[in-house]
């Protein structure tokens, strides 16, 4: 509560100062994040792309001259947490949306809260089975899994690789894109010749490479987040493997690179075009902005944005845009989210519909390659 | 006191420690209501005897009759409804419990409500519990501790303990009691009150089965002795015949 | 030498030592005899620091030792030889003897050990053959001698020894006591805790009897040799007297 | 990759982790020879003596050797400072309040791990590059050879310690008889502070070793720990040879049964392992029956 | 003197009914008062793990027996309730005493040969097992959901009566914690208590009273499984959604902390601890990663300085200096 103070105060004298909207009333807006616990390496960094979006917005003026507050919360990556902390918001706060939270689990634990409250809501959760079926109140920003498959899938097509090998992780991430990847593979006619799976917390995972590679497998698939991204790689380098490495729509982070170590080089990933703004061409359309958040978000946090970042940001974009359209009314935020078309985010251009509550497509993704400690584009 | 009947007949028993023999080949009977004292120096056997008979752990061979029943393989809460109850050498009352509980657990043997019934507390356990605590009430007055029926037991002063743990061990009724050094540690005042204490449970008609070092104890309250020495019966009788044994001298004096 | 004056020492909530004194001249055998339970290891352990007396004072060369710590009682030289022997089993012979000097490694030359290792080794010719053996594989009374053995490698000024023949055949009893007269001549002093009163009695200069944590008795052990009391004390007096009034 | 190559493969990274699992087990040894309790700080040993060797090496450009000294120094420092303070200061020392003790101390220190070095997990560089060493068909890195003989080196060391100098004699001795050590005049604390000591070297080392290999954050210890824990239960709790056996063991079984039956139960399997050795054999394989001691 | 009078029973039986009407009037008022949802949640939350806590100090508290695996048991009534009721459709009420049921064979034979174990290698087994279950939770996902959770458990309800709401859980939760109280008081005031209490005090002493030590001390972390199964499926039908991120390691360390804190072998310090922490981490919320340390330094701490735990604890140092003025005044 301290920190949301502060940044009351914080914003307050900012407003203050510039004079703008003296004496408005903020709009409050919920954000619940995964600051402690497993979860916390991505919620850190949503919480600061959100705050980037919000100060943006309100310098631009706010919804009518009303600046956005965000009340932030922590659900220590905890389900029974993740719900305390938004009934607390919701007893304590007038919030009229939310965004977050960081993981599948503490987010489907909220939905039912969320669905009976009517707030609307934008999720960083990567896991699909948040939006399916799509649930009225709730979107999420992340591109869908299997889109970003489908991207790799693609790729696999073009270069005829149909013999692969999937790595997952056991949480629910990595079950997903196991699902996934079967149904991808009927789709587009490639083989899966091996599927392995680890734990969050392992430490060597050469026993299960070994396995796949000894079924001879043209490229291998690897789906899971955060610290195994790379101890995956580096085992399979160890392992000798040379075949094409996959990592997954999450591991286009600056970590990947300390994380993986000389090992990084040559493997691809789906991603957003934040990595590789500066190569993109200056006709793209997302161009501009990515830049201009890039320097916001190095200057403000000393730090290289990744592809989370941009996850984070576009929820808080476009639900700020659909507060501004709608004002501060749940009911009819919610409608002006569902309509929003066209919206062009860090991430991609969100079309977003009452069947589609991503918006995304896997025309909006990008394959990027680690090559000496940066990410460039692949095709 | 008429002719004797036996009531517990130690039969040839052996108990190994890893190769090394605690106990070896030794027999002897305990008479009904008489006092039967074991003694021997350090490392004699005797509170290993005591294990054995209320099956702390099994001979390595041989076997302990109690009441014409075969009780050396039964474990220590069978032996207890059998009707055998004990002290400890070093007290093992029950610290986190207040001197009446402790008195209470002593009758466990005595009643039968088990975990549905207590959850459910049902008149029947009410019932019990009611008559557990006369019970014990009336036994902490004859061991004088009526005063303290609320206090933990570990806040009670030594020679108090004792008396406790021979009240918890009487109140499951038994038939023979064992006691392991029931007067270490105490004053020659509280050692003269034990001993009467001791004779006044003859009395009720409970067999004792005596571990102990105070000679004046046991030359003074004993009917029967039987001396041990490493792990083997060297010498039995009364009072006099043994203090008179030379083997039972030298086991204790040395040799000339 | 040592000077034991009224001390009280409480075991848990037993009061083990009352009020005891005693005192114990240079290089003179003191036996402390009594009864199982009477308080003679506690005495012992008291004057090693193990448990500290409540009350009194323990005077080692005219200084103070009843509130320092039992290693730096050990430091004093006075080295107690514990009843049970309680020797590091799993560890050889020659490890059991070095840790019997542990102190002296920082302060004295490494010969000077070793000859005391050589005299410990003569004192108990045993103990050199079977060296590299563990400690817990030894017999009764090969434990009981490298205890001793043990003891000695702390270069005792005083030696307080703990039923030295528990359990023992009485071949090898009489072996440890030569050794126990052997030290005496090499100028150690000795305290010595027995059961067995007739052989204490006989290698010692003088003696005390404990009985429920007091001295009851003391004098040169020729004379207390004779006492009937000192029999009395491990066989009691008779008590039908008492038991008829009941 | 022929069958064999593969079963090759998986007992080499087996005993790669098996080491680290040993080395953990050991830890916890000789605290438990020393006191009798589990040190479930030994979890955040191991995770400090990554995240340090990360602070000296990448943070402050400390050259890696000295980094690797100052760490297990630091770790070293930590361990006393444990038992100097709340383990001696503890009014009950019951075991189980001072391991319920080690559980409120571990999770303090992850949280200050948490605070001081964030969330995530760090890297740390191989000690000798990354090239790839093949031994019959089977693969690994420098960085296995370095564990391979850093966990040797301990282990001899250890091996040194406990019987050719005295004050490891004296520990053992300790270890087996408290009061007759204090009567030789060794003091029993500062062997128990000593214990502290070595075992936050050993998991620190431990820690360090395994770090280039895995990259390290404020909660890496946690399962490693409680796998060498197992570990030591398999060997037998308090036997230093049965550690070493134990860790090998498990890391080669995991390992094997990872890659020859399936990945899915992989960490169920070892505290399986656990569970069927404490019902059926609480003595572990080579242990000495000291579960009676309890 | 001073040792002697060290301290005296901590709770008579009186009080106990006293605390008990004190306790069900507090039930039965406390929504007059409060009317924000989101304390009934941090309120039903401290109800469900008194009913753990509980339970588990019946085991720890009384029994003497440390058991690091109830978070398996929590999880496996929360998971038993959801499978049966969402996924084949039972009625949830018979299925949570199933789960009850099912829960307390699995402690049976995880407890019997582990309580034979003593000391640390109980803490360990009972750990071990913990483990294993959360792994089959994130393993068996066509049947648990995976880690991903379980969504859309049905509230439950007494005929047209739905618990669909904080309040209403309020009042349910709170009656079964209430009832928990209820039977552990009776349990612990019966021969059964005092059994357990002599088992805690001196095993072997217990068991030459008659006592069949093995066979109670089964009998008890059954009955604490079964504690905690209730409590999982109730946490189930509260929420609606579970996950295993919501039973792992930790969560057992929690409860035990939560009986040591409170005090051991005292129901009320159970219910005591419970809340305490409970509303302890939603304050420490606000203080993001303090959390983590405040939480292991108070654990460290009590135990260094209260081993007692908290409410026996200073309850004995209250009735110490109580009985020190008494003596003072007979010394007058």
């Amino acid at each position: 509560m301290k920190r949301g103070l502060l940044i009351i105060l914080v914003l307050g004298f900012c407003m203050f100062s510039s004079g703008v909207s003296y004496g408005a009333e903020p709009i409050k807006i919920g954000a619940i994040f995964s600051l402690t616990g497993p979860g916390a390496h991505i919620g850190v960094a949503q919480r600061n792309s959100v705050l980037i979006a919000i100060d943006e917005f309100n310098k631009k003026g706010g919804v009518g001259g009303r600046p956005v507050e965000m009340v932030v919360g922590d659900d220590e990556s905890d389900p029974t947490k993740a719900v305390m902390a938004l009934r607390k918001m919701v007893e304590t706060q007038p919030i009229v949306a939310l965004i977050g939270p960081t993981r599948t689990d503490t987010g489907m634990a909220m939905i039912p809260t969320l669905e009976k409250e009517g707030i609307p809501t934008f999720m960083h959760a990567g896991g699909d089975v948040i939006i399916t079926p799509v649930r009225k109140w709730i979107f999420k920003s992340p591109y869908r899994a299997a889109d970003a498959m489908e991207r790799i899938a693609l790729y696999l097509k073009k270069h005829n690789l149909t013999k692969v090998g999937f790595l997952h992780a056991s949480d629910g991430f990595g079950k997903d894109g196991a699902a996934i990847v079967d149904r991808l593979a009927a789709k587009h006619g490639f083989e899966v010749v091996a599927k392995e799976t680890f734990d969050m917390k392992d430490v060597d995972m050469t026993a299960q490479l070994t396995r796949i590679n000894a079924r001879g497998p043209r490229a291998i698939i690897i789906w899971t987040i955060g610290p195994p991204m790379g101890i995956t790689t580096k085992n399979a380098r160890a392992l000798g493997i040379t075949v094409p490495l996959f990592q997954c729509h999450g591991g286009a982070e600056p970590i990947f690179f300390r994380l993986a170590g000389d090992a990084a080089e040559g493997v691809m990933m789906p991603s957003t075009k934040i990595v590789v703004a500066d190569k993109l061409p200056d006709t793209d359309v997302q161009k501009k902005k990515l830049v201009d958040y890039i320097k916001e978000y190095e200057t403000r946090f000393k730090d290289v944005p990744g592809t989370m970042v941009a996850y984070g940001a576009d929820a808080a974009y476009l639900l700020l845009e659909a507060i501004k359209q709608a004002g501060p009314d749940r009911a009819k935020i919610r409608d002006a989210l569902e309509g929003m078309k066209g919206y062009v985010g860090l991430s991609g251009i969100y079309n977003l519909s009452p069947e589609d509550h991503t918006g995304t497509t896997a025309k909006d993704i990008a394959l990027v390659k680690a090559e000496k400690g940066r990410f460039i584009l692949v095709e | 006191m008429g002719i004797s009947e036996v009531i517990l007949k130690v039969d040839h028993v052996r108990k190994f420690f890893g190769g090394v023999a605690a106990l070896n080949d030794v027999s002897f009977e305990v008479n009904r209501n008489e006092i039967t004292a074991i003694i021997g120096p350090n490392g004699a056997g005797k509170t290993t005897l005591i294990n054995l008979i209320t099956g702390i752990y099994p001979p390595t061979s041989g076997k302990i009759v109690f009441e014409r029943k075969t009780i050396s393989r039964l474990k220590p809460f069978h032996i207890a409804y059998q009707g055998i109850t004990r002290t400890f050498q070093n007290i093992q009352v029950f610290h986190n419990m207040t001197v009446l509980e402790n008195v209470m657990v002593g009758l466990h043997t005595q009643t039968e409500s088990e975990f549905l019934n207590c959850l459910l507390h049902l008149p029947k356990v009410k019932r019990e519990e009611r008559q557990v605590a006369e019970e014990g009430a009336s036994l902490l007055r004859f061991f004088h501790l009526e005063s303290k029926s609320d206090w933990l037991s570990s806040s009670l002063p030594y020679g108090e303990q004792k008396r406790l743990e021979i009240a918890r061990a009487l109140a499951g009724k038994p038939k023979l009691l064992l006691l392991d050094e029931p007067v270490a540690g105490l004053n020659i005042r509280e050692t003269e009150e034990m001993a009467e204490l001791i004779l006044k449970i003859k009395k009720m008609g409970i067999t004792i089965i005596l571990v102990e070092h105070d000679m004046n104890l046991v030359m003074g309250i004993s009917d029967k002795i039987t001396v041990l020495n490493y792990g083997q019966k060297i010498s039995g009788g009364t009072p006099e015949e043994v203090q008179k044994d030379p083997k039972v001298i030298q086991a204790y004096l040395g040799e000339e | 030498m040592l000077n034991i004056d009224l001390i009280n020492t409480y075991y848990g909530q037993i009061h083990a030592l009352k009020d005891l004194s005693l005192h114990i001249e240079k290089e003179e055998i003191v036996a402390l005899i009594g009864s199982n339970g009477a308080g003679k290891s506690t005495l012992l352990n008291t004057i090693s620091g193990i448990t500290p007396p409540r009350t009194g004072s323990i005077r080692f060369n005219g200084v103070e030792i009843s509130r320092i710590s039992p290693e730096k009682i050990v430091s004093q030289r006075i080295v107690q030889v514990p009843e049970g022997r309680q020797l590091f089993s799993p560890l050889t012979v020659l490890e059991n003897l070095e840790l019997g000097a542990f102190l002296r490694f920082s302060g004295e030359s490494r010969k000077n050990i070793e000859k005391d290792l050589h005299y410990v080794m003569e004192l108990f010719p045993i103990l050199k053959e079977r060296r590299e053996q563990k400690a817990g594989t030894l017999s009764g009374g090969e434990q009981q001698m490298l205890s001793i053995g043990r003891g000695i490698m702390g270069r005792p000024m005083l030696m307080l020894l703990d039923e030295p023949s528990l359990g023992l055949a009485p071949l090898i009893v009489t072996e440890i006591f030569n050794v126990i007269r052997k030290l005496q001549e090499d100028k150690t002093t000795i305290l010595l805790v027995e059961q067995n009163a007739k052989a204490a009695l006989r290698i010692a200069d003088r003696a005390y009897v404990i009985e429920t944590g007091r001295i009851t008795l003391k004098g040169e052990a020729k004379v207390l040799m004779e006492n009937e009391e000192v029999k009395k004390a491990y066989l009691g007096k008779d008590y039908r007297e008492k038991r008829r009034q009941i | 990759m022929g069958f064999y190559e593969q079963i090759l493969q998986f007992v080499l990274t087996g005993l790669t982790i098996g080491a680290i699992y040993a080395l953990v087990a050991l830890g916890f040894n000789i605290i438990h020879n020393a006191t009798g309790i589990v040190n479930f700080v030994q979890c955040e040993f191991v995770t400090l003596g990554g995240m340090m060797m990360y602070t000296y090496y990448s943070l402050l450009g400390i050259p890696l050797i000295l980094s690797f000294f100052l760490s297990m120094t630091t770790i070293i420092l930590l361990g006393a400072l444990i038992e100097r303070g709340p383990i001696r200061v503890a009014r009950s020392k019951a075991i189980i309040v001072l391991v319920f003790i080690t559980i409120g101390l571990s999770s303090t220190i992850r949280g200050t791990a948490l605070l001081a070095w964030g969330p995530d997990n760090v890297p740390l560089p191989s000690f000798s590059g990354e090239n790839v060493i093949r031994i019959l068909g089977a693969a690994i890195l420098p960085q296995h050879l370095w564990i391979f003989g850093i966990t040797i080196g301990v282990v001899i060391f250890l091996q040194y310690f406990f019987h050719r100098t005295l004050i490891g004699k004296a520990m053992r001795a300790t270890a087996v008889n408290r009061k007759a050590a204090s009567l030789m005049g060794i003091s029993v604390n500062r062997m128990v502070l000593l214990s502290f000591a070595m075992s936050g070297g050993i998991g620190a080392v431990g820690g360090m070793i395994i770090a280039p290999i895995t990259t390290t954050s404020y909660d890496t210890g946690i399962m490693l720990a409680l796998k060498g824990f197992s570990a030591a239960i398999l060997g037998g709790y308090g036997n230093n040879a049965g550690a070493i056996a134990g860790g090998l063991i498990l890391g080669v079984l995991e390992s094997l049964g990872a890659g020859l039956i399936s990945s899915k139960f992989k960490n169920a399997f070892a505290f399986l392992i656990l569970l069927l050795v404490l019902f059926f054999k609480p003595t572990g394989l080579l242990g000495y029956g000291e579960s009676e001691r309890v | 003197m001073r040792n002697r009078f060290k301290f005296m029973a901590p709770f008579t039986q009186k009080k106990e009914t006293l605390f008990l009407i004190i306790f069900a009037l507090g039930i039965v008022l406390i929504p007059l008062f409060v009317k924000n949802k989101y304390y009934f949640m941090v309120m039903n939350i401290v109800g469900l793990n008194t009913i753990v806590v509980i339970g588990l100090n019946l085991l720890i508290g009384f029994t003497g027996q440390i058991s690091l695996g109830h978070a398996a048991f929590y999880g496996m009534g929360a998971y038993l309730s959801a499978i049966f009721t969402t996924t084949y459709g039972f009625p949830p009420w018979p299925t949570i005493a199933l789960a009850m049921i099912i829960t307390g064979m699995v402690a049976y034979f995880v407890g019997y040969p582990s309580l034979k174990l003593k000391g640390h290698y109980l803490v360990m087994a009972t750990l071990g097992f913990s483990i294993i279950v959360h792994i089959f939770m994130v393993e068996l996902d066509q049947i648990t959901g995976g880690p991903s959770g379980f969504p859309g458990i049905p509230h439950l309800s007494i005929g047209k009566l739905v618990f669909h709401d904080d309040l209403k859980n309020f009042y349910l939760i709170w009656t079964f914690a209430f009832l928990c109280i209820l039977v552990s008081l009776n349990l612990v005031n019966s021969r059964v208590g005092r059994a357990l209490k002599a088992i805690h005090g001196s095993e072997v002493a217990a068991n030459t009273l008659g006592i069949d030590t093995d066979k109670y001390k089964a009998k008890v972390f059954v009955l604490s499984a079964i504690f905690a199964s209730l409590a999982g499926s109730l946490y189930a039908h509260y929420i609606t959604f579970i996950s295993p991120r919501s039973f792992d390691f930790y969560y057992s360390i929690q409860v035990v902390t939560m009986v040591i804190v409170g005090g051991m072998g005292s129901v009320w310090g159970a219910f005591f601890g419970a809340g305490l922490l409970t509303v302890l981490s939603e304050i420490l919320h606000v203080t993001e990663k303090f959390n983590i340390i405040i939480y292991g330094a108070i654990l460290t701490l009590v135990l260094v300085f209260l081993p007692e735990g908290m409410v026996v604890g200073f309850y004995s140092f209250y009735r110490r200096r109580k009985v020190k003025t008494l003596i003072e005044k007979e010394g007058n």
